[in-house]
């Protein structure tokens, strides 16, 4: 499970490099444009810091080293990944249960990781930011768990949600954060913050399901 | 990415290495060439040498691509600390700390740092830390920029080259052996008192990031930008020096109580790339647009003060005077790259 | 060409309204920010505020567009007087003579400047008319730039950013009350001491030209430059900033007696629109070149001392020290845009 | 006499203006970019001391006043000029004489124009200035003097000596000015300073020829 969240983890890392030019330009047109280097620069230091760690390091450990990690690149974003990640290290901890209890424990730690974010940010969805993308996903894991115990359909409607909602955040006004003084000027693009999210997610989900099934 | 053997590949050409390392690399050419006056503490906090006596300390800090702010305004009579950023990206909270704990000597420790999510949010983080352990820490927010929000949501506004002024006033105040409470009036008061307004002409580029900051037409102009390559509030045609001193000066002055019978202090700042020619040609429209209107102007500073790395264009930073505000501008200070 | 009503109409995007007042309206500005320093003396000499005592004369001057040269450097402990001419052309016979007389006060005055032919010719013209009104006049010129001339004809180089290094030596000198004679021989011992070499990543535009000073590819510089968006000696490939400095300093160190052993200043001039990102950067770069080559550096200067309008790029000059010239540098220094 | 000078300086001026452009991209080919700009604030110089002479003013004034209005300049340019102009003042002090008089005293007045810049500057012809247009600009005036009287055919040959002349800079190689630091990268366009000097003749002499016949 440690070496499975190892894999999903660093493959989220190497989606964000590839990415780095896109969110630079997400970033750029209504804010500071550093979004693209600074989630670069959190990939690279979460290397890093998984490099350091023993093999044989707890899930929820490893989140919490991962949730320094992003604290160290700073800016807005630092603070609210480490939170976030941070809440999700204690639903890790128990460890993994099999079947619906996974499914159960990912949506709790989804929700923690909201949690923790608006209680930092206080944006509420709707205000172009990351919660456009992050919300999204904890419902869907919501709905999902309430209706089927599949993990893995679970998760790729979580994501393909977080992915619609990132793109809906196209056609709203920035209220929070850096691109909040533009008003109606920063409608058009996506916001860079809800993009690098549903990248992540989906890169963690496309390399979780690659490991347990030999593809990886 | 460019490697350190290769050149930076983006769109501006810049003399850097491996865009990872600039601002490491930047620090340690920084605190090599001002060790006279600065040391680095851990790898992104800068710091005057310490005086031995007990005085209240002046943090400030914020995102790299402002130089000379912030490590720039640590000094005698100014700054004790300085937390530093990835490029336009607010300092860790560890870091921020580090600057809190370097400047504390027991009678307290002000905070004053532009007005962003990101940079509330890390400081905001270092500033609970540092209280637990004891240390009585207080926060003036810059939020001089009045192109980031309304008049009626005043909190919301950004800091720009206003930060140059509060961190002045504040850091002389700290440095006659004020008290914290002191020392915290003094910033608000300077705050109050100021407001600035900038144009784009040109973009600037984030060190790795591979593309500008925003594209603007050859005959155009971003009013009401901040210092982070971010889009002006409007876009207009490309005006004369006398024109767009026009615009922000009026700008300015119709965010004040009254605009006109004020006593002055008149900051022309450039974002970067602008030359020192067109800043003083800047700097008289701007003066004649004040006086005209009633006011004197009886402090003047221009220059490159929180720039946006290589943009081009400039900021009019205006801070209504009294006789104190007057004092702690004109007191001695002995910063890198402040010195009175 | 552009009325004062329209902005500028050229390549590059300016703050400046009629480009043939552009020189005046900067003067007027300059003088209004720095009344408490200087004063402007007819049109185009910018003077300090007179002492009384009698002291040796400098006199700095050149064209326009190398703000914060050389009005900048008038003031206590350097320059007297700085003659200021069109841009990027030296100063008038009679703006010259001007200088000499405002700098004049019995005991000698001593010119520096770049070494141009049009400030050659003009300075020449008004010190012979100053030797006809009876003031003893020398005249030292400044040939840092290894660049414009090979090592057998050194006296025909041109004067770039070592002219911060001379005028503070040789105004420091003067404020000391020292002999002309003695002030003469800091100031040519200042230069000879002293090597630069630059690079230019981006051209800059002469206002009202309508053109760029010269093209260069995406992904090339210009190495050797001057300081008027003349091309360089050649072209080369976009270097990271340890490349760079490498290829300059190893440069300026073959030009020197020795290339190792030395105790020296390092001054790292941005040429205009390069940030103070890169310029520390290349400060680090370039220090420890000048280390591993076994020369010490006591003296550090990393700013815009000399520039070229809004070019991008940078140069950087080494000076060779003894006890004296350390001194010189270390004495205050009062101008409006030169503190010690 | 005065009148017709008048014209004359004030034609050139208009076509130093309309070939700011061209010579400040000439000047900063090789040097510093600022010879169009220079000369037009020349040609205001000019026209401001112009106006404030009387018209009944001698030609030798009239120079004199242009000479100082070009020293006012700056730059290499300003006290070059200013010294041949100075030195072409004395030449005139006489006054017309008419047939080959003139063109003897335009002769003389242009030879100490030549000598005036050389003893200040120290080029000589090939250096890549403007001596390069006006060294032939004086010979053909000599030649002209010696084979025939016609004024206009003499200052016509001169005028295209100095277009040749200036011209032929274009293979020549910087020796002295700015450009000089350029070494062989100055070859390819023509010098500034000797392109500028054949834009005032020619300007001069159509306005001389054009005053006289009535098309001016
Ligand atoms: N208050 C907030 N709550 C939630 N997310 C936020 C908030 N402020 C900013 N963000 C997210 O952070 C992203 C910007 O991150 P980044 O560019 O790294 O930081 P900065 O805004 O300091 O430059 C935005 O696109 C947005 O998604
Ligand atoms: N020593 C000299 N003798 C004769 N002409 C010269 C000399 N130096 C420069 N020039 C002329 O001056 C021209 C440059 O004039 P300008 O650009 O106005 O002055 P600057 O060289 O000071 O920028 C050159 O093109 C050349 O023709
Ligand atoms: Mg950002
Ligand atoms: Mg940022
Ligand atoms: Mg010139
Ligand atoms: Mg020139």
């Amino acid at each position: 499970m440690s070496d499975a969240l190892r894999i999903c983890v660093l493959a989220a890392a190497d989606a964000l490099d590839a990415a780095r030019s896109e969110l630079g330009i997400l970033d750029g047109a209504a804010g500071d444009g550093d979004h693209g280097m600074t989630m670069s620069i959190g990939a690279r230091n979460v290397r890093r810091r998984l490099q350091a760690l023993p093999s044989d390091t707890s899930p929820g450990d490893l989140l919490r080293a991962i949730g320094l990690a992003m604290a160290d690149v700073g800016g807005a974003i630092g603070p609210l990944y480490s939170a976030a990640i941070g809440a999700m290290a204690a639903e890790l901890d128990q460890g993994p249960a099999g079947g619906n209890a996974d499914l159960a424990r990912l949506h709790r730690a989804a929700a923690a990781a909201e949690t923790a974010i608006v209680d930092l940010g206080h944006a509420v969805p709707g205000d172009k930011t990351l919660i456009d993308a992050l919300h999204p996903f904890v419902l869907a894991l919501g709905t999902a768990e309430a209706s089927s115990p599949d993990l893995d359909a679970a998760v790729a409607q979580a994501v393909d949600a977080s992915a619609t909602g990132a793109l809906s955040t196209a056609d709203m006004v920035a209220r929070v954060g850096r691109a909040s003084r533009l008003g109606d000027r920063s409608r058009g693009l996506p916001d860079a913050g809800a993009t690098s999210f549903s990248i992540i997610v989906r890169a963690m989900a496309d390399a979780y399901r690659g490991a347990r099934t030999g593809h990886g | 990415m460019t490697s350190g053997a290769g050149p930076s590949r983006g769109v501006l050409k810049k003399l850097i290495n491996d865009p990872f390392d600039a601002v490491d690399e930047m620090l340690d050419g920084f605190v090599a060439a001002h060790a006279d006056v600065v040391r680095l503490i851990g790898e992104r906090v800068v710091a005057r040498h310490q005086t031995g006596r007990p005085k209240v300390g002046l943090v400030i800090g914020g995102g790299s691509g402002h130089e000379p702010a912030f490590a720039g305004y640590v000094g005698a009579g100014l700054a004790d600390a300085a937390a530093v950023g990835n490029v336009f990206a607010a300092p860790s909270p560890d870091a921020c700390l580090e600057a809190i704990r370097a400047a504390s000597t027991g009678v307290g420790v002000l905070l004053s740092y532009g007005n962003y999510t990101g940079d509330v949010l890390n400081f905001g983080i270092a500033a609970g830390r540092a209280v637990a352990e004891g240390i009585d820490v207080r926060t003036v927010l810059v939020t001089d920029d009045v192109a980031s929000a309304p008049k009626a949501e005043i909190d919301r506004r950004r800091g720009i080259a206003g930060d140059a002024i509060v961190f002045k006033c504040a850091g002389a105040m700290a440095e006659r052996g004020a008290t914290l409470d002191q020392v915290e009036r003094v910033a608000l008061a300077a705050n109050a008192a100021t407001r600035s307004m900038g144009v784009a002409l040109s973009p600037c580029e984030v060190p790795g990031a591979g593309r500008l900051s925003f594209e603007v037409a050859d005959d155009q102009i971003e009013i009401g930008l901040g210092i982070h390559g971010e889009p002006g509030m409007r876009r207009g045609p490309l005006l004369t020096a006398d024109a767009t001193a026009q615009i922000l000066v009026d700008t300015i002055l119709g965010d004040f109580e009254q605009p006109s019978g004020n006593d002055v202090a008149l900051l022309v700042n450039g974002l970067g790339a602008t030359s020192h020619l067109d800043l003083y040609i800047l700097y008289r429209a701007a003066r004649r647009v004040l006086e005209d209107a009633g006011n004197t102007v009886s402090r003047s500073m221009v220059g490159e003060y929180v720039t946006s790395l290589e943009m081009a264009g400039a900021s009019i930073t205006v801070t209504r005077l009294d006789d104190e505000l007057k004092a702690l501008l004109d007191d001695p200070a002995r910063a890198a790259r402040m010195i009175r």
